[in-house]
């Protein structure tokens, strides 16, 4: 055993949906490539906060040597000091979705887009509602990557007559989700439009509107690429044509391009960004797994 | 021995009228009033209908919650405990609807109700055999459950099968005489636990355990039996209400029910229950549920707060709340 | 009775001593009513430096209330209090004790999870530098708890202590410091005959410092040792005062009473015969008894004595499965018992009546027919709902048959005096219908005129069959009810008394002899202790 | 009066040495020992370094929450509160920083405690004066002091300035004589909390109020003043756990110290102190955050576990070491 290689792999905890795809592709990455190549191990451990995640670091790295980190980091300043500190043991650095604040430390970059995410849906949105409307956002936790999505988006928006009503917390959680969008409705008269910045919401959104029996919506969006909300897509729901993928799955790629080098392969260095297509019935297909549980 | 004519007469006078009896209700009442006179979308009646069905789950929850807080204990195992409840009901449902069909609902609720009672009495065994303190206990099973259905649902989330999802839905969204049926299960409940509370045995018990447990324990009362029962209370009314939720959006997710403890705990004490236990008001906890959600649906109808800020403003109006209900005496 | 000599005789005005003296605490035309209820009204009264004046009066005349408004516990709703001729009105009870009044409360007031010291010190702690000094704390309670006879530690917590010890650190909190005025509300209700002889030394003390002793106490004859003068209340008013010298037991008795009293204790019934009831065989209790055996029959009044310590309370706590025990064998009617908890005991016909009523006996904060019926819920309620109306009919009747005073029925229990807790109590355990009753400390705080009362009630039990064992500290009261006498000490059983061998001095001697510890105190505590038919009978 | 002399003589009695005391640290080396055997890198100098040196801020956060327990009240607000003092205290530093250097550090420091004894304070009034019970009046904060960080931070995050990292960057990373510095920090505040508690007039106030408020009150203790200083002391406490904090992870966001307030809380109760307060045990407190963290830190060592299921693991290691330090006297 002492000879193998050693990849750890540092992710949130599963404490929504996405973060729940996120681990499962890590997990299904570190089965595969165990099973595939013997002289890898892969360790993958998940943490819920920013605190924790550095206290994994701490403690993966005290325990043994590692030969590559993978990690998606919680925020990228409060990451940034600590992943310095793994990489100045001679670990190999692959960052993925949030780039820290200082690139130089990372050997490898997979990038999430989520200004992307935002901005494509906005442009889909405003293109179809002919840069008139009045729409509701709905919005996650409070972090950076709920930032990005919403700053990208509004940025958009402000471009055109679009008039965003109101802009709420619902934590990523189908449920809170639920509860506003019935608040938005009863509150509001006229609305256009819905988006809300992940799939786990939508599903809550279009629960609530369908229970009001308003028709004057003409969207409801989300963002994420959920395996339910792109089967409406497939199916042509008039709702929620479109999705964007910001596929979790992004873990396994930068876990895969990683072991690469370990197993005879020349390492893989530099910046791979994701984009973020619009998901529509034409390319739906190419963005389902169905076995994934996100 | 002849004293006593005069102070029978006085025994059938009826209970004074106390007013920090009142203090949860005229809270509610002062919440609604905010509402009236800030919003005019806030007396539609959707949205009241929307605010009082929604707040039927922290409601039920937190009957229970009241039987276990008068016992002397704490649960905080509640949000989770929901979630866990929730996705065996949701798993068990679709493995039976292949031959039972839309009647693996019931199945499967008879089920949760099993489940939930057990997993209170996991709660319950845990606080009186093992002789922890309830707050480490349930601290420790709340993770124990939500990390069961972060596993049993891969971080995703377990959806019930979409040939259940029709005949199950009127659970939620249906009515009876225009008063939806959850807040129809909710009232049951909540008569259900006041007659137990107020006019059984059982419920005397509780309270004695609750005010004080030496003494209950002299007076022949198994405070460790009647506490065991709290929970197991506790742990049906989670199942109730996880019936009520699963028609709502069809899923249990590791998120379903988060910090629910928090909100259900906050119901019982606005509602004038009191912590440390021996005084429990069912009807207060009511109130309590009802003026969390009322003062949520505020923040969004109104305009006036920043949606960073939507928490600060929770949490003053209840500080606020429950200052006047407390100089209102 | 220096200072009696001084006095005019019956009833003495209060304002007639002023001119020879100025008196230390002065209470005019006090009342306090909590809302529509009346408990005390126009009590004019005077308390002279160096004398001890005690207040006598039934359960709920308004005594504790009295002293609480003297010592500023509760405000007075009229009238006016002056502390040695300045009139003052206490902000609270910090402010009376920082005046010199000091009260000793009826019901145990200490902070469970403090030591001894710590409660004796709470508020005015000694410090050396910022740290406090518990060295020298320490070392001043062992001295105070000395003085007063108390053998507990400065370093015990007070919460694992048994009652009468706690009693004791109570007294010992209050005479830390030199007062002007100290005001005993039933202090020795739980103490036993040593600890009550050391106490009425210490009050003794007090007097001859030349402070103002405000005493009550339902053992009259502790009265009739240590009061210069008497206060008499009845129902929320004072009758009178009179010097203590010519005021026999039987006339303060009357005055309280407002009747004639005829015979205390009944007479004794012939001895039992019959098979033991409750059958007792090597009960061993953790931190309490070793080893005990006894048995009781039916129509038979078991009596047992022993000093604060010896055990008593520890070994049927231990008996009814309240604290952790063993036992070699334990049978009820000849049939070994298996279900050795409170519960099991009641099916099978036997309760305790614990001696601690605040602590262990009653929910202060629930009205009387809940805590009357908690015990017996289950004969009184066959199905498992609660029948109202049963209650409150069930509250009617224990109220008339223990004649508790109360004022109206919907008050929680904290809100009766204390002896009348004491009468609930009973009728609570009572409510099960018991065939053997063990009862600690039976008239715990009771008046003379419902004392007799209770023990016609216990006599009444053992005619019809019943076993009944009492556990009492009262000499009088263990030697005029019981037939048999079991004395421990040091948690074991050392003597068995019966028949003529039952006197106050043997009781005494089997508690103490062995210790080097003198019995002599007994004498001072209730006049002659050899004189059985002066406590069976009252002469008259 | 002949027994005197024996009873001065008892006076002097050495304490006997209780089983229960030493509970919390029986627990703690059994999950220790569960370390070593489980795993070989346990027990390597590096990470005890690392677990203990970050137990510091859960370590000394509960040293304030020993105090505000004991004297029978909770504060459910510490990780929030220890967000917004920390963000504050950046938001203070950058901008002092152009002007001030390195020093701007200090400054921002001294910020930080006064704004944390504030924010106790606010507290401490709200459940003294306001008579709020401390569960809801500290849950009511919690949404205030999120939000207000939440609100600072525009939903993103506050990150320090680049040219005071460095400089500050040794008082998380940095060590005295091979003691980590935030180790010798939480070494002098559990001293210091100590004195006060077990050998001052206001930690024997503080008990007494907790054990038993009326007597406190009686004897002539400001009840509502030992609480309030109570909830200073806490704010105090977190404002120095924010000062070690920052240097380690450079930033605040609205997710700082999220959940805190119930790990001090578990480790305050797994430490032995009541959580109906009267009795605290402040070592007792240290070793409750040490078996805290080292459980974390077993679960990320060892790999038998599946990721879903770290909670639970969790929870059942927190009752079973509950469970045998119950059992062990
Ligand atoms: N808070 C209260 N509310 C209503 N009534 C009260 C309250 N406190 C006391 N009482 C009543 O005041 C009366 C006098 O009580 P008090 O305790 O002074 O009697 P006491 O003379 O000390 O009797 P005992 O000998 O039994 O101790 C009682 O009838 C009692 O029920
Ligand atoms: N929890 C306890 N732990 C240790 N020792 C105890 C405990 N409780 C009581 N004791 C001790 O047990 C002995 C018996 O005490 P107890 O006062 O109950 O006897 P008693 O004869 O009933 O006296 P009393 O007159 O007070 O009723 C005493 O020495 C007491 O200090
Ligand atoms: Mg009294
Ligand atoms: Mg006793």
């Amino acid at each position: 055993a002492q000879d193998k290689k050693i990849i750890a792999v540092s992710i949130p905890a599963a404490t929504h949906g996405w973060t729940g795809g996120v681990v499962y592709h890590a997990e299904q990455a570190e089965k595969e490539i165990e099973a595939a190549f013997p002289n890898i191990d892969v360790i993958v451990k998940t943490s819920p906060s920013a605190e924790a995640q550095v206290s994994a670091l701490e403690d993966l790295s005290a325990a043994q040597k590692l030969d590559a980190l993978v990690i998606l980091p919680f925020t990228s300043e409060e990451l940034t000091g600590p992943v310095q500190t793994v990489k100045e043991g001679g670990t190999f650095i692959a960052v993925v979705d949030r780039g820290l604040t200082d690139p130089a430390i990372q050997d490898l970059y997979v990038a999430g887009d989520n200004i992307a995410v935002g901005a494509n849906t906005a442009k889909w949105l405003a293109e179809k509602l002919g840069n008139e409307g009045k729409i509701v956002v709905l919005r996650g936790i409070p972090t950076v990557i709920d930032d990005e999505r919403i700053q990208g988006f509004t940025d958009v928006i402000k471009g055109t007559n679009i008039e965003i009503l109101d802009i709420q917390y619902a934590n990523w959680n189908q449920d809170e989700a639920f509860t506003l969008m019935q608040d938005y409705l009863a509150k509001y008269p006229q609305i256009d439009a819905v988006w809300a910045n992940d799939d786990d919401m939508l599903l809550g959104v279009l629960e609530a509107v369908k229970q009001s029996g308003r028709t004057e919506i003409k969207y409801a969006l989300g963002g994420n690429g959920m395996k339910d909300v792109i089967e409406m897509v497939m199916a042509g729901d008039p709702v929620t044509p479109i999705s964007t993928p910001y596929p979790p799955s992004m873990i396994k790629s930068a876990i895969y391009m990683t072991a690469a080098q370990f197993s005879g392969q020349a390492p893989m260095r530099g910046s791979f960004k994701l984009d973020a297509p619009l998901i529509t019935p034409e390319n739906a297909e190419q963005f389902y797994f169905p076995d994934s549980p996100f | 021995m002849t004293s006593t004519t005069t102070n029978i007469a006085r025994a059938e006078a009826p209970r004074r009228f106390r007013w920090a009896d009142a203090g949860p209700f005229l809270a509610l009442a002062l919440v609604v009033l905010i509402g009236v006179v800030m919003n005019s979308s806030f007396m539609t009646g959707t949205n009241i209908a929307n605010v009082v069905t929604r707040s039927a789950f922290i409601a039920i929850i937190a009957v229970g919650a009241t039987f276990v807080i008068s016992s002397g204990c704490l649960d905080l195992s509640v949000g989770s405990m929901m979630a866990f409840v929730t996705g065996i009901m949701i798993l068990t449902m679709n493995r039976l609807e292949p031959s039972l069909g839309a009647n693996a609902i019931f199945a499967g609720a008879l089920v949760g109700l099993v489940v939930g009672a057990l997993c209170g009495l996991a709660n319950g065994l845990i606080v009186t055999l093992g002789k922890i303190e309830p707050f480490i206990a349930t601290l420790g099973t709340m993770g124990i459950f939500r990390a069961l259905i972060t596993w049993m649902s891969d971080g995703g989330s377990i959806p019930i099968d979409r040939a259940l999802r029709d005949p199950y839905r009127p659970v939620y969204f249906g009515n009876v005489l225009g008063v939806p049926l959850p807040v129809v299960i909710t009232l049951i409940v909540v008569l259900a636990g006041a007659f137990l509370l107020y006019r059984t045995k059982y419920g005397r018990r509780c309270m004695a355990a609750g005010s004080n447990s030496e003494v209950a324990r002299f007076s022949g009362v198994s405070v460790a039996r009647v506490r065991t029962l709290a929970f197991v209370i506790q742990g049906l009314c989670v199942a109730i209400a996880a019936i009520c939720y699963i028609p709502r959006l069809g899923a249990a997710t590791p998120t379903t029910g988060q910090l629910w403890e928090l909100q259900v705990i906050t119901a019982v004490v606005i509602g004038g229950t009191l912590l440390r236990g021996g005084k429990a008001r069912i009807w207060g906890t009511v109130a309590g549920a009802l003026i969390l959600e009322v003062i949520a649906n505020l923040m969004v109808l109104s305009n006036m707060v920043s949606e960073y800020l939507v928490a600060a403003v929770q949490g003053v109006i209840i500080i606020l709340a429950m200052l006047a209900h407390r100089f209102i005496r | 009775m220096t200072m009696a000599a001084i006095l005019p005789s019956a009833p003495a005005q209060p304002a007639a001593p002023a001119a020879l003296v100025v008196p230390a605490l002065q209470a005019e035309a006090l009342g306090k009513t909590y809302g529509a209820i009346t408990v005390l009204s126009d009590v004019t009264l005077d308390i002279l430096p160096g004398e001890v004046h005690a207040i006598i009066g039934e359960n709920g005349a308004g005594k504790s209330t009295l002293m609480k408004l003297l010592s500023g516990y509760v405000a007075p709703t009229e009238g006016q209090i002056a502390l040695a001729g300045q009139q003052v009105a206490f902000a609270d009870a910090v402010a009376a004790e920082a005046a010199g009044v000091v009260l000793v409360h009826q019901e145990i007031l200490l902070a469970p999870d403090l030591t001894v010291a710590e409660n004796l010190f709470l508020g005015r702690e000694l410090t050396r530098g910022p740290m406090v000094d518990d060295r020298a704390m320490n070392r001043r309670t062992a001295e105070v708890l000395a003085s007063i006879g108390a053998h507990c530690h400065p370093r015990d917590r007070v919460g694992g202590l048994p009652l009468a010890q706690r009693q004791l650190v109570q007294i010992a909190r209050a005479l830390l410091e030199p007062r002007r005025v100290v005001i005993f509300d039933e202090p020795t209700a739980v103490l036993a005959n040593d600890e009550v002889a050391a106490l009425l030394n210490v009050v003794r003390g007090l007097r001859s410092q030349g402070v103002a002793v405000l005493y009550i106490s339902h053992r009259l004859d502790e009265v009739e040792a240590l009061a210069d003068r008497i206060t008499v209340l009845r129902d929320g008013r004072k009758i009178g005062t009179w010097p203590a010298a010519g005021l026999s037991q039987r006339r303060m008795a009357e005055l309280m009473v407002g009747r004639e009293l005829d015979m205390l204790y009944p007479h004794k019934r012939p001895p039992a015969t019959a098979e033991p009831l409750l059958q007792i065989e090597g009960l061993s209790v953790d931190h309490g008894a070793v080893e005990a055996s006894l048995s009781v029959r039916p129509g038979e009044v078991l009596g047992i004595g022993g000093m604060i310590g010896s055990g008593r309370t520890e070994l049927f706590e231990g008996l009814m499965g309240l604290r952790p025990s063993h036992a070699a064998r334990i049978a009820l009617a000849g049939k070994p018992v298996s279900d050795r908890t409170v519960r099991g005991w009641q099916a099978a016909g036997l309760v305790y009546l614990t001696e601690d009523r605040k602590g262990k006996g009653l929910l202060l904060d629930e009205s009387l027919a809940t805590n009357l019926t908690l015990q017996a819920l289950d004969s009184l309620h066959p199905g498992p709902a609660l029948d109202r109306r049963g209650e409150l009919r069930a509250l009617e009747q224990a109220v008339a048959e223990y004649d508790i005073r109360v004022r109206a029925l919907d008050l929680n229990a904290g809100q009766l005096s204390g002896g009348n807790q004491q009468k609930l109590l009973l009728a609570k355990v009572m409510l099960t219908d018991p065939s053997v009753v063990i009862i600690d400390e039976p008239t715990r705080g009771i008046d003379i005129g419902n004392k007799s009362q209770i023990y016609d009630f216990i006599d009444r039990l053992v005619r019809a069959g019943k076993a009944v064992i009492v556990i009492s500290s009262e000499l009088p009261e263990l030697v005029g009810l019981s037939d048999r006498v079991l004395v421990m000490r040091g948690g074991r059983i050392t003597a068995e008394l019966t028949g003529d061998e039952i006197s106050e001095h043997s009781v005494v001697y089997a508690a103490t002899s062995g210790e080097g510890q003198s019995a002599a105190p007994a004498e001072e505590g209730g006049g002659d202790p050899d004189d059985k038919h002066h406590h069976q009978h009252r002469p008259g």
